[in-house]
């Protein structure tokens, strides 16, 4: 099994949604992160004190998927998330060594 | 030493006025050994001074309120939006009221309450600088009864019936003018151009609004063919309903509020602490709208009976609410209770002086009720109001406007009001309808001309980024909560737009 | 034209009532060389018309301070809750006043006012419909003076002794009637069911409340045997007190608040923003509702007393909790300070009229010290009030009332609060004490009856789930801060239940 | 029964006080048939009662109001300040007008009001104990006023101009020696230990504020000289921004506000919804500050005057603030904008009695670009202040002293201040500029002197560890929005230090 | 080493913890999360809109252990965290290559 | 590739990043999260009940490297990280199966 961290634009998290679960994907797990990169930061003022805000509001997707379904999801990820401006984020995939489903104690893609 | 301290003690401290003024009123009193020359009128004069100073009084104090009203707008509006969008309707609701201060100052008040025509004021044009007797003291106030026969010198006429001093007049009609251009803020928040809102306010208040409110409250030809309007559904908030409507057509919907497939998506506020604590501080402000709207305490007959039946309507529209929508949507939905309150005060606002507490009870459950069918209405219209001010001031406005004839009572109105028709309902609600016509007609119009023109010329509408990403970073360099992790749901997701 | 315009000025602008006024009160004045029947008579009764005026202003301000109350309670008790249950507290402390105002309304007022027996009234019991001849202006003045011989014409004799209009009064009172029930919603905030609430504010405005009220304010017999409670420690915060009190036994405590192992867990507040400007909002609310009952502007003297007072107990309740909370709790908690003020404003209400500034100062800080002792307490006896209500409000409504006695001056009772009885301290103590057992034993069983009844019938706590899951979901559907990134703490524990 | 009711009826509620004052003003009236012994005199005391109780309405409902500036404060200052130092400014905000209140009750006001010498008060020095005949009725009445020859029999003689009960005048001179207190903490904020702010504190409103407030309105050597301060710049604003400016040179400023590189670092304040609020709450405040310092009604003229004077420099100050910012900063910054109306504010608080409407317009306008200067200014200098109290309170407290001498109007002055110097505007200007200095001099000088005793005994600065994790965990063991996920930025990077 | 992602109801995060202490493991790293997954979404009402609110609060706590305790280590959490009814989440098991304790330079084992 | 996640004390978090830019390193994730570990927590009150707040305000910076720097970036991390007191953090190191850049839809290193 493979897991899939998606750092995406946050309006793109229903898109991205809903393309996984085109793919049968039905879980997946989100939270807020902030991102610095290529994205150039914006420069705020407070008082007439200029600073540069680098952390940039991102969404990151977390889904754990079988590894046949590996390379569609990133594509399916990838078109969903893609507006071809700087800041469109990542894919980072990982290996999983084991699933466990807490409800049922399944274990393995069974628990996916 | 101590003479100099005598001295420095009228100096010091800055209401030596009042010494001066109790000097005046009070030296007969204690002269009376003295044998003065009329005691009998050093009473009247003294009385005179007193009355016009409870009144000032009670006119200050009560537009004090409705200046409070700016804070109850601010709360409910930024609170119905999204954090992102926080600080710019901050920034929309402060400085509407500076603007409308110099606006109606500069113009507006001239002509609103200058002498002109049926249509619009012109004496005393500009920065309220008309002559006007006053405070009226003594046979100045007999002057400014119109049942005397001496001659009123001034250009402000239509406003010569409360004693109180001009600039006091002033403030108190300055309230209702910033409150008319609030309630525009909230329709078109989360995409308007902040330079954009602020001439249109500008302008709003320095003609619009004082063109029909010269018509109803400013010797206009509404006001003297029976219309009545006691404390302004139609003067302050249907006027300023149309022009929000204006403004919401003009810019269209928020990104993301109507799917393409037609659904209509939730975009819900950032704070109910905010729009709670918002609509209770309008509550109170509304204290002082309705019975401020005497311009004078009186006996406190009218006063009292305008303060209980505002209470009453708000009390029932917050449950002709509470109830709609528990029955409508299945639960009790917070801002439609909240919308439902600030429906019964709008509607009450013209009908407070004219109808019974009974009656109060009932136009306010009833606008209650109509304010949840509104919004439901707006959304199914796609006429986008984040914050559902044409639900609660518009609509209400007019249901408002509408009830003071279907539940005209002749006898409150000469109690209480004291400008009885001597109409029946139904011919009073006729009355009614025709205003309510002509001022949609006007300010709708003239709303709608001047959005075009900023349309055309400068742009209204942010760009589509700074709309994702929020106006606070686009138009002001500000977040509003920046200590804070805001959920990225705040930002539209492109799948809906 | 010209014409049209002075016609148009009169029917304009809503006041014309005041032009009326005006006239009945100063034509007697202009028209002097007119040779008036009787001058005098008309100074006079221009004179009793202000004196009505003012103190109708008086009443109605400070009513509305009091009203504002409600945006205090509704800050206080969300800020000390969780995020997860604001959006019910905000809808619960909205919607009480409404309910409020129909319950004072529809019965309360007749049950509290009326003309009965030493129990309840019975006269004018429904919709404040009695007969009542305020606003008393000439005879009908004297005739509400209970040293005149002229008969007053009425039904509720135990309030004629203030000139100011029936609605006036209605309204003062109403707010106080508001306050009692407002007390009940944060004691047992974050778990009782949004209808069972609503309909037990319905019952204790109609019934309890007015009951109590009744015997002390209303002309009942503890009002009549000596008993003194100035503008409500035992009336409204006594009685809200021990409804709460109530409310909390039938409820038990919050999922987690008690672990298994007897361990008292804190469930800290989710904004101190919300409590500390709730509290500032109740203390500028308490200068309503304490001067404010002298329903009377007076000559000033009484209300700056009582205000001073006032001031000063919350002044010295503060700073009376936040040193007891430094020695005992090492540091000094905001929240005990907050309840150290506002226990310090409910001790002084009862006593404000009867005691010297310097008692004041006293009486707040001991009820400072208190309300940190009494909050431990009930932590310890597992009485769970998230919000402190009963360690302010009954705790310190008691010790109010009893110190009213304990701090007795016969002076200032005379000239403040004009109900001297001419005891001694130890004997006042004792009518206090008295006073203190019927109200608690009428307002808390009658409560409980009400709570057990709605527990049986409709239940008052939601579900468990819905519990941990926050109010403002199960019960609106709504949440409060939804762009927020809220901690999962705000969801109980199971391994604390 | 029914008399054991009448009996009840008077004991019952509480203020039968006023119906003794009322039987003792209004029996003559009634009493006309019984041929009283001197009509004309009970008439006379009556309107004296009427006119204190008019006057004394009026003092206590605005300084009310300026109570009420508390509440902004705490909102203004948290608002601009981090989430994790929120609590803790609440707590000093809140505690300093319990503090205030102690402290200006035992020494405070008899220092600033007693009779003394050109410098400080001297007689009814302690808790408020000295004799005054007020309120003044009839014949003391005339004691108080300046032209009649009966002498006052009292030691506050600098403030018995005014007729209201002493206790009246104590809690309106209360409210502002409060609001001097609380400017300081903003400026200290986010680094202060809590318990040096408060024994600062007490020390200003017992010492510093009573002793240049001596000078000026308490019969001193400034008053005595032409000095003018209509409400306060000077007495209230400098001095609280003079201490607030030794306070920020003696704490230096917060761990990386300066980098080591010198660059200026912003730290943005963790809610705009607060600092908003905050500012509309002031601005409400200043329409009890400013025209309540008339301490009388009069015949509402002045009051109408200053009320919308302050208005317009509120109005002129915000659009001022939000052009300069706009220019100079690209963006219209929020808080600048909120900064420039309460620099409008402070500006027109000594002048607003002695200029036109016109002249307030331009004082609030410059106001307003100065506030933003300043506060770039302030940033320069490495004085590091939060929330620009500096700005606000010391720099336009010193433009407002003087700007009332270059806007000085003896007409004005004549009829609204009543406290014409008869000067030209350059020699105006010159007196005021002298009185700026001696300020300022003693102002700064005295707390400095507090600061670094404070300083060497117990500490003014909490611990570096405490101050990068916030002072709410610190100083409270509370924090202030447990529920919410707060980002790391509000912890202070090491790497700026 | 093995890091465990557990992804739990809010609740259920002191009796997680509480089990992984009972076991000796001394640290751990917690976050607020969403998680879309079997467990159905509520619909809440807004102004009369509904809508479906599908990411549900949920707590994630990772936790880097040595490769013995692994069992037993998922076995607590799954003990501590199930209720039984959709919703109660997953145990993703991960390998981790190294671990850096950064206040004294510890690696591997030790430094966890 | 390497993927860091370091669990560093938040006032670190500028500190690290310039660290990391020192490196080359462009881009980084960072998340708000809460750590138990050796670090007390410390004891708050409120309203009279004691309460032990475990979980301390952390954050985790997420990075990804080429396999040739993670030396370098640990180090780097390491350093600024440091203050020698306990609860300065860890650095948890993953092996990456792959990176796509959603942009352009490069993978591998350079995508990173
Ligand atoms: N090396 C990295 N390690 C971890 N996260 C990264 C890395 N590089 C980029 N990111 C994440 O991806 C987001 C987008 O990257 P950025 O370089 O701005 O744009 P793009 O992906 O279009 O090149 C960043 O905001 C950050 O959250
Ligand atoms: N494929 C997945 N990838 C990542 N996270 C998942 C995945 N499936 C489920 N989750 C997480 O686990 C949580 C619980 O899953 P759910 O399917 O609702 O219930 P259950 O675990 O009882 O089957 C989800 O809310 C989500 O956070
Ligand atoms: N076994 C672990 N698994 C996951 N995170 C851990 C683990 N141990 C520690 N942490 C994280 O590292 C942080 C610091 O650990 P701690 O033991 O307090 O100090 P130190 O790293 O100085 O020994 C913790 O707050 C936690 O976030």
């Amino acid at each position: 099994m493979k897991k899939l961290e998606c750092i995406v634009r946050p309006h793109k998290l229903e898109e991205v949604k809903g393309a996984l679960e085109a793919l049968g994907v039905l879980g997946m797990t989100v939270s807020e992160v902030r991102g610095v990169g290529r994205q150039k930061g914006h420069t705020e003022h407070y008082r007439g004190s200029e600073y540069t805000v680098d952390f940039l509001p991102k969404v990151k997707i977390e889904v754990i998927i079988p590894n046949e379904t590996l390379q569609q999801a990133v594509e399916a990820v990838s078109k969903a998330a893609k507006t071809g401006k700087f800041g469109d984020g990542k894919i980072f995939v990982f290996s999983v060594e084991e699933v466990i489903r807490i409800r049922t104690g399944e274990v393995g893609a069974q628990a996916i | 030493m101590k003479s100099l301290q005598k001295e420095s003690t009228r100096l010091g401290w800055a209401a030596f006025f009042m010494v001066l003024m109790a000097f005046m009123v009070t030296r007969p009193m204690f002269a009376q050994n003295a044998a003065p020359a009329d005691p009998m009128k050093a009473i009247v004069d003294n009385s005179s001074a007193m009355r016009i100073g409870i009144d000032t009084v009670w006119v200050l104090v009560t537009a004090m309120l409705v200046f409070w009203m700016n804070a109850g707008f601010a709360l409910v509006e930024s609170g119905l939006c999204q954090a992102k969008n926080c600080t710019n309707i901050l920034a929309k609701n402060f400085i509407v009221f500076a603007a409308s201060t110099i606006s109606f100052w500069v113009l507006g008040w001239g002509l609103m309450f200058g002498d002109g025509n049926g249509f619009i004021g012109l004496n005393g044009l500009w920065l309220v600088s008309g002559t006007d007797n006053s405070p009226a003291l003594g046979e100045a106030y007999a002057a400014m009864n119109p049942f005397s026969t001496v001659k009123y010198e001034g250009v402000y006429s239509a406003i010569n019936w409360t004693p109180v001093p001009l600039w006091a007049k002033f403030f108190f009609q300055l309230v209702f003018a910033g409150t008319a251009a609030t309630i525009v803020s909230g329709a078109v928040a989360e995409r308007i151009k902040f330079g954009a809102f602020l001439i249109f306010s500008f302008l709003l208040v320095a003609f619009i609004y004082p063109v029909t409110g010269h018509w109803i409250w400013g010797g206009g030809f509404l006001g003297s063919n029976n219309f009545r309007d006691f404390a302004g559904s139609s003067v302050v908030h249907s006027v300023g309903g149309w022009a929000a409507l204006a403004g919401v057509i003009a810019l269209g919907p928020r990104l993301g509020k109507y799917g393409k497939d037609g659904k209509i998506n939730a975009i819900p506020g950032h704070s109910m602490t905010s729009a709670a604590l918002g609509v209770l501080v309008l509550w109170l402000g509304w204290f002082g709208f309705n019975p401020g709207s005497t311009m004078s305490a009186g006996n406190g007959t009218a006063i009292a009976h305008i303060l209980v039946n505002t209470n009453m309507a708000a009390a029932t529209g917050a449950l002709g609410a509470l109830l709609t929508a528990w029955i409508l949507l299945k639960k009790p939905d917070l801002s439609m209770i909240l919308n439902g309150c600030l429906a019964g005060l709008v509607a009450i606002t013209a009908p407070c002086a004219f109808v019974s507490i009974g009656s109060g009870a009932i136009i306010g459950l009833f606008g209650g009720a109509l304010v949840v069918l509104a919004v439901l209405m707006f959304d199914r219209l796609k006429l986008d109001d984040p914050v559902g001010a044409l639900s609660v001031h518009l609509v209400n406005g007019i249901w408002g406007t509408l009830a003071l004839g279907l539940f005209y009572d002749n006898q409150v109105s000469t109690d209480i009001a004291a400008l009885a028709t001597g109409l029946t309902r139904s011919q009073q609600f006729m009355v009614q309808l025709k205003g309510v016509f002509w001022v949609g007609l006007f300010a709708f119009t003239a709303s709608m001309v001047f959005w075009y023109l900023l349309k055309l010329t400068m742009g209204i509408r942010v760009s589509v980024d700074e709309e994702m990403e929020g106006l606070d970073v686009g138009e002001h360099g500000n977040r509003a909560y920046p200590d804070f992790v805001i959920t990225g749901t705040t930002t539209i997701s492109e799948s809906r737009i």
